[in-house]
C-alpha cells in the first residue's frame, strides 16, 4: 500500500494557509478568527500525520518517496520538490504537529492580552509548515529550505516583542549564529552533489559506499577523507541549528520570545532538527569513525557545561534553556556512539518533557504576572495545583527517574555510551554520567525554589494600576518594585493547563511502551542505517528484557544514585537549609562566576566577531574603499589630470601673439626636424 | 629657363616676410591681417607651381578655393575689427585678452 | 507576426518617450499615464518573446540586420537566446514599477523624467538585443545620457559629483572596449559578433582583448576595486534612477562578459579566470564588511549588489575552471546558470530594496540609519515587504536570492572547496549586514519623533513593492520556468568554453 | 633674337623683386593706407608671375577678387577707423631683431630643405591645359563644375555665410533709437494694461472691536 500524495500535501500546506489567513486577514477575521482557523490547520495536520504514523506502523504502508514538482533541471542534475515519508519522518511529524498543536491552544490563554495576537499565530502555523517541509523533504535543497525556514521564523518570534531591546539583540543574534551553522550546512550539501552528483537523498544514501576512499585535496598536500569532509561539514550545520558547543550562544538569549515559542520551537522540535538530520544522513556518518567522535565529543562537552550553567541561573525560563541545551547534548553524544534510534527517541521523550516544563514555566510566569525570577517565588503550590503536579511529572522525566518517559531514552544513551569503543567515548561516558548528576541539580533546584518553601512575593494592591492592557509588550513589571504583585497567583485558565495535562501523559508513559521497538526493534528499518562493528544499540538490545525490567534495574544503577544524591542535596538546601545556598555561593566565589559569566563565550564571541567585524568593516571602508581606491586611485588621478592642466593653463595667456608665436616655433622645430632627420621622416 | 625651384624660394621669402611682419607689427590688428594674407600668398604660389609642374588641375582648384574662403575670413576679420574697434576704441591685440582663463 | 519584435521593443519606448516629452509639464497628469502606457505596451510586447522564442535552441533568434554602416561593413543587428529574453523581461517588468514608483514623487519636471526612463528602458533592452559589437557599444554608451540626466537632475545635494564619477568611471572603461572592437574590426573586417566568436587568435591578441573587456565590464558591474562610483551613484541618484541602475544596468556588465569574452577570448579567459574568481571573492567577503559598517542605507545596499553581482562573476568565470580544468560540464552549467539566475534575482531584490529606502526617504528625507527606528510600529505593511525582502537579500531559501547562490556555490565547490568556502561566507555577512539594517530601522521602540508620524504604505507603493515580491517569491518557490527558459543558451556557451581558438 | 627661355627668366626676377619688395614695405610702413597699397602692388606682381606660369584665370581673378574687393574692403575700413598710429608702432623697433632672426632661420630652413643646388633640376614642362587643347580658363573651369562640383557649392556657402556674418556683425542696434514692434502690439491683453482693484469698503472711523459683537 502507498500513502496518498494528497494526504501529504493537506499535511504540509495546511499549517501554511491557516498562517496566510491569520497573517494577511488578521484584521477581518479577528482574534477568535485567527486562532480558530489556525488551529483547525493545524488539528488537521496533526490527525493526518497520526493517520500516516498509523499507516507506516501497522497499516502496512511502505515508505513514501515521490517528488512533487521540478525546482530545476541543469543536465543531469535533477533538483525536485517532494516528500520522503519513513517511519522516522512520520515520528518526527506526530512529535511537531503534536506538540504545535498544543502550543496553540496554550497561546490562546498565554497571548490572551497581547496586540500582536494574529500575527503570533500566523508564525507558529508558519514555523509548523517550514518544519514539516523539513522533516518530509527527500532531498538537501528542501532540507535546507525548512531549515532557514525554521531560522526565519525563530528569528521572528524572538523578536517578536519588537519594541524590547533585548528580544531584538536576540533574535538577531540567533539568527546570525544559526547562518554559522547554515554555511557549514551548505558546504556540506556542495559537497554531496561534488561527490555523489545527486541531491536526492535515496540515490544519495544508495552510492554513499562510493565515498570509501575518496579524498577531498585541500592543499596540494594535504586529502580529506571525503565522507568525513561531507559529515563535518553537515554537522556544522547541526551544530548550529541544535546549538552545539560552540555554536550554543544563542539558545539561551532566544527565551526574550513568548514562552510557547520556547517550547515549540527552542525545546521541542526546531533544535531537534540537527539531530533528526544527523539520523537521516546516517548512512554518511557511519562511513566516517572521525565525524562520529568528533559529534561525540562536541555532544559530550554541551551535556555537562551547559548543564552546569543551569545550577546558577534565576529565571525560570532560563533554567529550562540550559537544560534543553544539556539534553540537545545527550542526544548529540547518542549519535556519536552510532545510536541514532536512541537519539531520535530521546528527541521524542525530550519534545514531550520539554514542552511541558517549558508551558508550565509559561503557565507559572502567568500566574507572576511576567515575573521569571525564581528568587521571588515560592510556595506557589498551592496557588497552582494542576502547574505543580504536571511540572513535577516532567521534571521526573527529565531526571529520568525509572518508569519515566525520560529515563527510558536517556538510560539507553549512557549505556550505549558505556557500550561504545569509539576514540572519545570515555571522555563521553563521564560527561554523560556527571550530566545526570548537573541535571538533578537544577531541576529539583528550579522545582524548590518555584513551588515549595517560603513565598518570597507580596501581594500589593495596586489598583490604581488597574489599567493593564498592553501586559507583554510594556514593562513586564508593570512599574512595580521585583516580587510584589497586583494579585495572588492563580491556576491558569483551561486553554493552558490542558496542555499540560495532555503533555504529562506521553511524558510519562510514551518511553514505556515504544523503548522496545524503536530502540531494539529494528522500528526504523530503512530509515536509519547502523554498521554492524558499532551497532550498540543491538548489543544493549541482547540485554534488553522489557521495560519493567529495564526499569529496575536502573534503580541499581549509577545514574540513578546520582540522581537521589543530587535530591537529597537539594532538598536539605532549599527545603530546610535556605540560607546555605548563599553560603555555598560564597565559598565558590571563582567557579560561581565562571558559571555565571557562562565561561565567558559570549563576551569572546561579542568582542571578535561583533566588534570585530565592524571594526574590520570600519577599516576596509576606510582605509581600503575611501583613502586607497577612493582616494589614491580615483581622485588621485583626477588630481594628477587637475595639477597637470593647472600648469598647462598658465600656458594659455589669451594673447593671439602668444598662439601665433607658439605656431611659428613649432613650424621651425617641424622644419628643422626634416631637416635634421632628413626626408626619412616624410616618407618618399 | 624658369624652374619650380623659383618659384618655390618666391613662396618661401614672402613667407618668411609675413613671419617677420607678425612679430614686428604684433598690436596692429590690421597689419597682422595683412600679413595673414601675405602667407596665403605665398601658399598659392607654391600651389600654382606645382600644379604647373605636375599638370594637375587640383592645384590650381585648391588656389581658387583658397580664395574665396581667404576672402570670407578678410570679410569677417575686418567685420569683428570694425566691431572691437567701435566697443573698445583700439586695435592694440595686447588690450584684448579677456579670454585668458 | 515576430519579425520585426526586438526593433519595437527597443523603438517602442524610445519613439514613446517623445508624446511624453511633449505633454510638457504644464500637463503632468497625461505624461504619466502616457508614460505608463507606454511601459505597459512595452512589457506586452516583450512577453511576445517568450512565444516566438525556441526554448529548447540555444541559438541566437529571431533575428533582424540591416546594413548601417555600409563603409565600416556595420550592421544593425538584432537577436536574442533565452538569457536576453530573461534580461529584457527584467528591463520591462521594472520599468513599469519605476514609473509607477515615480507617479507623485517626482513632481519637479514629471514629464522629462518618464521620457528619460522610457529612453532608458529602450536602450537597455537595444543593449541585451545586439548582435553587432558596435551597436552593442552605441547603445551601452548612450544608456550613460539618460541615467546621466537622471541622476544629475533628479539627484540629491552631491548629484554634480556622484553624476561625474559614473561618467568618467563607466567612459574609461569603454574606452578600453573601444580599442578593443576596432583591433577586431580590423582583423575580422567585421563587427559581427558571431564572426568575431569564430576568429582565430593567439594567446597574445586575447590576452590584450581580454583585459580591455575585462576592465569596460567590470566597472559596469562593478567588481573591486573598481566599485567607487556605485555607492556614490546611489546615494545620489533617484529612487527610480537607483532602482534601474540596480536592477537592470549593472547586469549590462555581466550580460557583456557572456557576449565578448566568452566567446571572443576563451583561451584567456581561462588563462585569467581566476583573476576575476579572486575578485569577486574578495567582493563577497571586503564588500560584506564594508557594507556592515554603512550609516547610510541606500549605500548598504550599493555595496550588498556589489557583493552579490561578485556571485555572477563567480558563476562565470567558476565555468572555465570547470570546463577546462574539471571538465565537468554539469557543474560548469549550474555555475552558469547560477550566475543568470542571480543576476535576474538580483534585478528583483535590489529593485525591490531601493524602492523600499525610496518609501522611507519620501516620508523622513533621510536615508541614514540611525534617523529611523521602531519603524514597524507605525508601518506594519512595510515592515512586511522590508523583511521579505531583506531575507531575500540575505538569501534566504524561498526566495529568489537563494536560487543563484545555492547554484553558485554547489559549482564552485566543484571547482575548489576553498572558493566555496569564501563564497559560502555570504551566508553570514550577508545575513549581518542585511539584518543589523533591519533591527536598526525597523524594530524596537519609536525614538525619532518624526517616526511615529510616518503612514504606512499607499496603494501605489503596495502595488509596487506586491509586484516585486510576487516575483521575488515566485522564482525562490518555482525556478525551473526560468532556467528551463535559458538552460539550452547556457549550455551551449559552455560547451563553446572548451573550445580552444589558438 | 633674345632667348624666350631667358626671357621669361628677366621677367620673373623682376616681378619677384618687386613683390619682395612690396611685401616688405607692407610690414614695415608706418602709414596702414600705405601698407595696404603696398599689398596691392604685392599682388599685382604675384600675378604677373602667376602669368608666366600660365595660370591666367588665377591671375585675373587674383587682381579682380583680391585687388579689387578685399584690399579696397581693407581701404575702408583703414580710412573708417580713426587709428592712433603711434601706439599701435610702439615694440616696432624691441621686436624688430626677433621677427628678422626668425625670418631668417626659417628661410634657411626651407631654402635648405628645398635645396638651392638643385634649383634647376625641375624644370617646368608644357602647359598642361594646351597639351588638351584647352585654354587655361576652360580647363579649370572644366574641373571645377564636374569633379569639384560639391566643394565649389561649399565655397559658395562659406562666402555667403562670410557676406551675412559681416553684416550681422558689424550692424548696429543703437540704444537711443526708439522702435516699435508690431507684433507685440497686436498680442496685447487688456489684463497687462489695466488692473482691477477690488477692496474692501472701509469705515476709517469705526474701531476694530466694535465690529466682534456684530458676529
Amino acid at each position: 500500500m502507498q500513502l496518498s500524495t494528497n494526504i501529504l500535501l493537506i499535511i504540509a500546506l495546511a499549517p501554511l494557509v491557516g498562517c496566510l489567513l491569520a497573517g494577511f486577514l488578521g484584521k477581518q477575521i479577528g482574534r477568535v478568527g485567527a486562532h480558530s482557523v489556525t488551529i483547525l490547520g493545524l488539528a488537521v495536520s496533526c490527525a493526518l500525520s497520526f493517520y500516516v504514523l498509523y499507516q507506516l506502523t501497522a497499516g502496512g504502508a511502505s515508505s513514501y518517496n515521490q517528488d512533487i514538482y521540478t525546482w530545476f533541471e541543469i543536465g543531469r542534475l535533477h533538483v525536485s520538490v517532494g516528500f520522503l515519508v519513513d517511519r522516522l519522518t512520520a515520528m518526527m511529524m506526530v512529535v511537531v504537529t503534536f506538540v504545535s498543536l498544543l502550543v496553540h491552544v496554550y497561546t490562546i490563554g498565554y497571548m490572551a492580552d497581547d496586540p500582536g495576537y494574529q500575527r503570533f499565530f500566523s508564525y507558529i502555523s508558519l514555523f509548523t509548515f517550514a518544519m514539516l517541509m523539513l522533516v518530509m523533504s527527500n532531498n538537501f535543497m528542501q532540507l535546507f529550505f525548512g531549515w532557514e525556514g525554521v531560522g526565519l521564523v525563530s528569528y521572528l518570534l524572538i523578536g517578536f516583542w519588537y519594541k524590547r531591546p533585548t528580544a531584538i539583540f536576540a533574535n538577531l543574534k540567533a539568527f546570525l549564529v544559526n547562518r554559522v551553522g547554515d554555511f557549514g550546512f551548505l558546504l556540506g550539501i556542495a559537497a554531496v552533489l561534488y561527490f555523489l552528483g545527486t541531491l536526492d537523498y535515496a540515490t544519495a544514501f544508495e552510492n554513499a559506499p562510493s565515498l570509501i576512499g575518496k579524498t577531498l585535496a585541500l592543499t596540494s598536500t594535504t586529502h580529506w577523507d571525503a565522507a568525513t569532509v561531507i559529515c563535518v561539514l553537515l554537522f556544522v550545520g547541526a551544530m548550529g541549528k541544535s546549538a552545539q558547543v560552540p555554536l550554543h550562544v544563542w539558545l539561551p538569549d532566544s527565551m526574550e520570545g513568548p514562552t510557547p515559542i520556547s517550547a515549540l520551537i527552542h525545546a521541542a522540535t526546531m533544535v531537534t532538527a540537527g539531530i533528526f538530520m544527523v539520523a537521516r544522513m546516517s548512512p554518511f556518518f557511519e562511513l566516517s569513525e572521525g565525524a562520529l567522535s568528533f559529534v561525540m565529543v562536541i555532544g559530550a562537552t554541551g551535556a555537562l557545561f551547559t548543564g552546569l550553567i543551569g545550577i546558577v541561573q534565576n529565571d525560570i525560563k532560563r533554567v529550562v534553556a540550559y537544560s534543553t541545551l544539556s539534553q540537545l547534548g545527550y542526544m548529540t553524544v547518542a549519535l556519536g556512539v552510532s545510536a541514532y534510534a536512541g537519539a531520535v527517541f530521546h528527541l521524542m521523550t525530550h519534545a514531550f518533557f520539554k514542552a511541558l516544563l517549558f508551558l508550565g514555566a509559561g503557565s507559572v510566569i502567568i500566574a507572576m504576572h511576567h515575573e521569571q525570577d525564581m528568587r521571588y517565588m515560592g510556595g506557589l503550590r498551592k496557588y497552582m495545583p494542576i502547574t505543580w503536579i504536571t511540572m513535577w511529572i516532567g521534571s521526573l522525566a527529565l531526571v529520568a527517574i525509572p518508569f519515566t518517559s525520560g529515563f527510558y531514552s536517556k538510560d539507553a544513551i549512557i549505556e550505549a555510551v558505556g557500550e561504545s569503543h569509539r576514540w572519545g567515548s570515555g571522555y563521553a561516558y563521564v560527561c554523560v554520567l556527571i550530566g545526570a548528576f548537573v541535571t538533578a541539580l537544577y531541576t529539583f533546584r528550579q522545582m524548590y525554589l518555584t513551588f515549595h518553601g517560603k513565598e518570597r512575593f507580596t501581594v500589593v494592591d495596586h489598583h490604581a494600576h488597574a489599567a493593564h492592557g498592553d501586559a507583554h509588550s510594556d514593562d513586564p513589571h508593570h512599574g512595580h518594585k521585583p516580587g510584589e504583585l497586583e494579585h495572588a497567583p492563580h491556576e491558569s485558565p483551561w486553554v493552558v493547563t490542558l496542555p499540560l495535562i495532555l503533555l504529562a501523559i506521553p511524558s510519562l508513559l510514551v518511553g514505556f511502551f515504544t523503548i522496545g521497538p524503536m530502540l531494539f526493534g529494528d522500528w526504523f528499518g530503512q530509515a536509519i542505517h547502523v554498521e554492524e562493528a558499532n551497532n550498540v544499540l543491538g548489543e544493549l538490545g541482547r540485554e534488553f528484557h522489557g521495560p519493567a525490567a529495564m526499569a529496575l534495574h536502573g534503580l541499581l544503577s549509577w545514574p540513578f544514585a546520582l540522581v537521589v544524591l543530587a535530591f537529597v542535596i537539594t532538598t536539605y538546601i532549599y527545603l530546610f537549609n535556605p540560607a546555605m545556598a548563599g553560603k555555598i555561593k560564597n565559598e565558590l566565589m571563582p567557579l560561581w562566576t565562571v558559571l555565571d559569566r557562562k565561561y565567558w563565550v559570549d563576551d569572546v564571541y561579542f568582542a571578535i566577531f561583533a566588534r570585530g567585524g565592524v571594526k574590520l568593516g570600519r577599516l576596509f571602508w576606510k582605509a581600503g574603499d575611501a583613502a586607497v581606491i577612493d582616494g589614491a586611485m580615483v581622485n588621485g588621478s583626477a588630481g594628477v589630470v587637475r595639477g597637470i592642466a593647472a600648469g598647462v593653463r598658465r600656458l594659455q595667456s589669451g594673447y593671439l601673439y602668444h598662439y601665433a608665436f607658439a605656431m611659428i616655433l613649432g613650424l621651425i622645430l617641424l622644419l628643422g626636424g626634416f631637416w635634421v632627420f632628413g626626408s626619412g621622416l616624410i616618407g618618399q | 629657363m624658369i624652374t619650380l625651384s623659383h618659384f618655390i624660394v618666391l613662396g618661401a621669402v614672402l613667407f618668411c616676410i609675413a613671419v617677420a611682419g607678425l612679430f614686428i607689427n604684433r598690436k596692429n590688428v590690421i597689419v597682422l591681417l595683412m600679413a595673414i594674407e601675405l602667407m596665403l600668398l605665398a601658399v598659392n604660389m607654391n600651389f600654382v607651381a606645382f600644379s604647373r609642374f605636375l599638370g594637375d588641375v587640383g592645384g590650381q582648384v585648391f588656389v581658387f578655393f583658397i580664395l574665396t574662403v581667404a576672402a570670407a575670413e578678410s570679410a569677417i576679420g575686418l567685420a569683428i575689427l570694425v566691431l572691437l574697434f567701435r566697443n573698445r576704441s583700439t586695435v592694440n591685440v595686447a588690450e584684448i585678452d579677456s579670454m585668458k582663463g | 507576426m515576430f519579425n520585426h519584435l526586438l526593433s519595437l521593443l527597443i523603438w517602442l519606448p524610445i519613439v514613446g518617450a517623445i508624446p511624453v516629452l511633449l505633454a510638457g509639464s504644464g500637463r503632468p497628469g497625461l505624461a504619466r499615464w502616457l508614460a505608463l502606457l507606454v511601459a505597459v505596451l512595452t512589457f506586452v510586447a516583450s512577453l511576445c518573446l517568450l512565444p516566438a522564442h525556441d526554448a529548447a535552441n540555444g541559438a541566437m533568434q529571431l533575428a533582424e540586420s540591416h546594413v548601417w554602416i555600409a563603409s565600416l561593413g556595420v550592421n544593425y543587428g538584432l537577436a536574442v537566446d533565452g538569457i536576453s529574453i530573461a534580461l529584457i523581461l527584467l528591463t520591462t517588468f521594472v520599468g513599469i514599477l519605476v514609473i509607477v514608483g515615480a507617479w507623485e514623487v517626482i513632481q519637479d519636471k514629471p514629464h522629462q523624467y518618464m521620457a528619460a526612463m522610457l529612453v532608458l528602458e529602450g536602450l537597455m533592452i537595444g543593449v541585451f538585443c545586439a548582435t553587432d559589437a558596435l551597436l552593442f557599444y552605441v547603445f551601452f554608451e548612450a544608456m550613460l545620457i539618460p541615467m546621466f540626466i537622471l541622476i544629475g537632475v533628479w539627484g540629491g545635494p552631491r548629484r554634480v559629483y556622484a553624476t561625474l564619477k559614473f561618467f568618467i568611471y563607466t567612459f574609461l572603461g569603454s574606452i578600453f572596449m573601444l580599442i578593443g572592437l576596432i583591433y577586431l574590426y580590423l582583423k575580422a573586417g567585421t563587427f559581427d559578433l558571431h564572426t568575431l566568436a569564430a576568429l582565430p587568435l593567439t594567446m597574445k591578441e586575447q590576452t590584450w582583448l581580454f583585459f580591455a573587456f575585462l576592465l569596460a565590464f567590470a566597472i559596469k558591474v562593478p567588481m573591486v576595486p573598481v566599485h567607487t562610483w556605485l555607492p556614490d551613484a546611489h546615494v545620489e541618484a533617484p529612487t527610480g534612477g537607483s532602482v534601474v541602475l540596480a536592477a537592470v544596468m549593472l547586469k549590462v556588465g555581466t550580460y557583456g562578459f557572456l557576449r565578448f569574452i566568452l566567446p571572443i577570448t576563451p583561451d584567456a579567459g581561462d588563462h585569467f579566470a581566476w583573476i576575476v574568481i579572486v575578485l569577486s571573492l574578495i567582493a563577497i567577503v571586503y564588500i560584506g564588511y564594508v557594507a556592515l559598517v554603512q550609516e547610510d542605507m541606500k549605500k548598504l545596499v550599493a555595496y550588498s549588489s556589489v557583493a552579490h553581482m561578485g556571485f555572477v562573476t563567480l558563476g562565470i568565470f567558476i565555468a572555465f575552471m570547470l570546463v577546462r580544468d574539471a571538465n565537468d560540464l554539469d557543474a560548469a552549467n549550474l555555475g552558469m546558470q547560477g550566475a543568470m539566475v542571480q543576476m535576474i534575482s538580483h534585478g528583483f531584490v535590489s529593485g525591490a530594496m531601493f524602492t523600499c529606502i525610496g518609501v522611507m526617504y519620501d516620508r523622513l528625507h533621510t536615508r541614514q540609519i540611525k534617523d529611523y527606528g521602531g519603524l514597524i510600529n507605525v508601518m506594519p505593511w512595510f515592515g512586511f515587504f522590508y523583511v521579505l525582502f531583506a531575507m531575500a537579500n540575505s538569501g534566504l531559501p524561498g526566495t529568489s536570492g537563494f536560487v543563484g547562490e545555492f547554484m553558485v556555490v554547489l559549482a564552485s565547490f566543484a571547482a575548489n572547496p576553498w572558493i566555496a568556502l569564501f563564497a559560502a561566507f555570504t551566508l553570514i555577512i550577508g545575513a549581518a549586514y542585511t539584518l543589523w539594517m533591519v533591527k536598526r530601522v525597523l524594530w524596537g521602540e519609536i525614538t525619532n519623533p518624526h517616526v511615529a508620524q510616518m503612514k504606512d504604505i499607499n496603494g501605489r507603493e503596495a502595488f509596487v513593492l506586491i509586484a516585486f515580491a510576487a516575483a521575488v517569491m515566485a522564482l525562490g518557490i518555482w525556478p525551473q520556468p526560468l532556467i528551463h527558459l535559458m538552460d539550452a543558451s547556457v549550455s551551449q556557451m559552455v560547451q563553446q568554453l572548451a573550445v580552444h581558438k589558438i | 633674337m633674345i632667348d624666350t627661355n631667358l626671357l621669361q627668366l628677366i621677367c620673373f626676377y623682376g616681378f619677384a623683386a618687386v613683390t619682395v619688395a612690396a611685401a616688405l614695405a607692407v610690414i614695415t610702413v608706418k602709414n596702414s593706407v600705405h601698407a595696404v597699397l603696398s599689398l596691392v602692388l604685392a599682388f599685382f606682381s604675384t600675378a604677373c608671375i602667376w602669368l608666366l606660369a600660365e595660370a591666367e584665370f588665377l591671375a585675373i581673378a587674383l587682381i579682380v577678387v583680391y585687388v579689387g574687393a578685399v584690399m579696397v574692403l581693407f581701404l575702408f575700413v583703414v580710412m573708417m577707423l580713426d587709428i592712433k598710429m603711434e601706439q599701435v608702432r610702439e615694440g616696432f623697433i624691441r621686436y624688430l631683431p626677433v621677427g628678422i632672426i626668425v625670418a631668417l632661420v626659417m628661410l634657411g630652413e626651407m631654402l635648405a630643405l628645398i635645396g638651392v643646388r638643385a634649383m634647376h633640376a625641375h624644370v617646368l614642362g608644357a602647359d598642361p591645359a594646351a597639351a588638351v587643347g584647352l585654354s587655361n580658363t576652360a580647363w579649370l573651369g572644366g574641373a571645377l563644375y564636374t569633379q569639384y562640383l560639391l566643394p565649389f557649392e561649399i565655397a559658395a556657402v562659406i562666402l555667403t555665410v562670410g557676406v551675412v556674418v559681416a553684416v550681422a556683425l558689424t550692424l548696429r542696434q543703437r540704444g537711443d533709437k526708439r522702435h516699435e514692434s508690431a507684433s507685440e502690439q497686436v498680442r496685447v491683453n487688456p489684463r497687462d494694461r489695466i488692473r482691477v482693484v477690488k477692496m474692501a469698503p472701509s469705515r476709517p472711523d469705526e474701531p476694530t472691536a466694535s465690529q466682534e459683537p456684530l458676529q
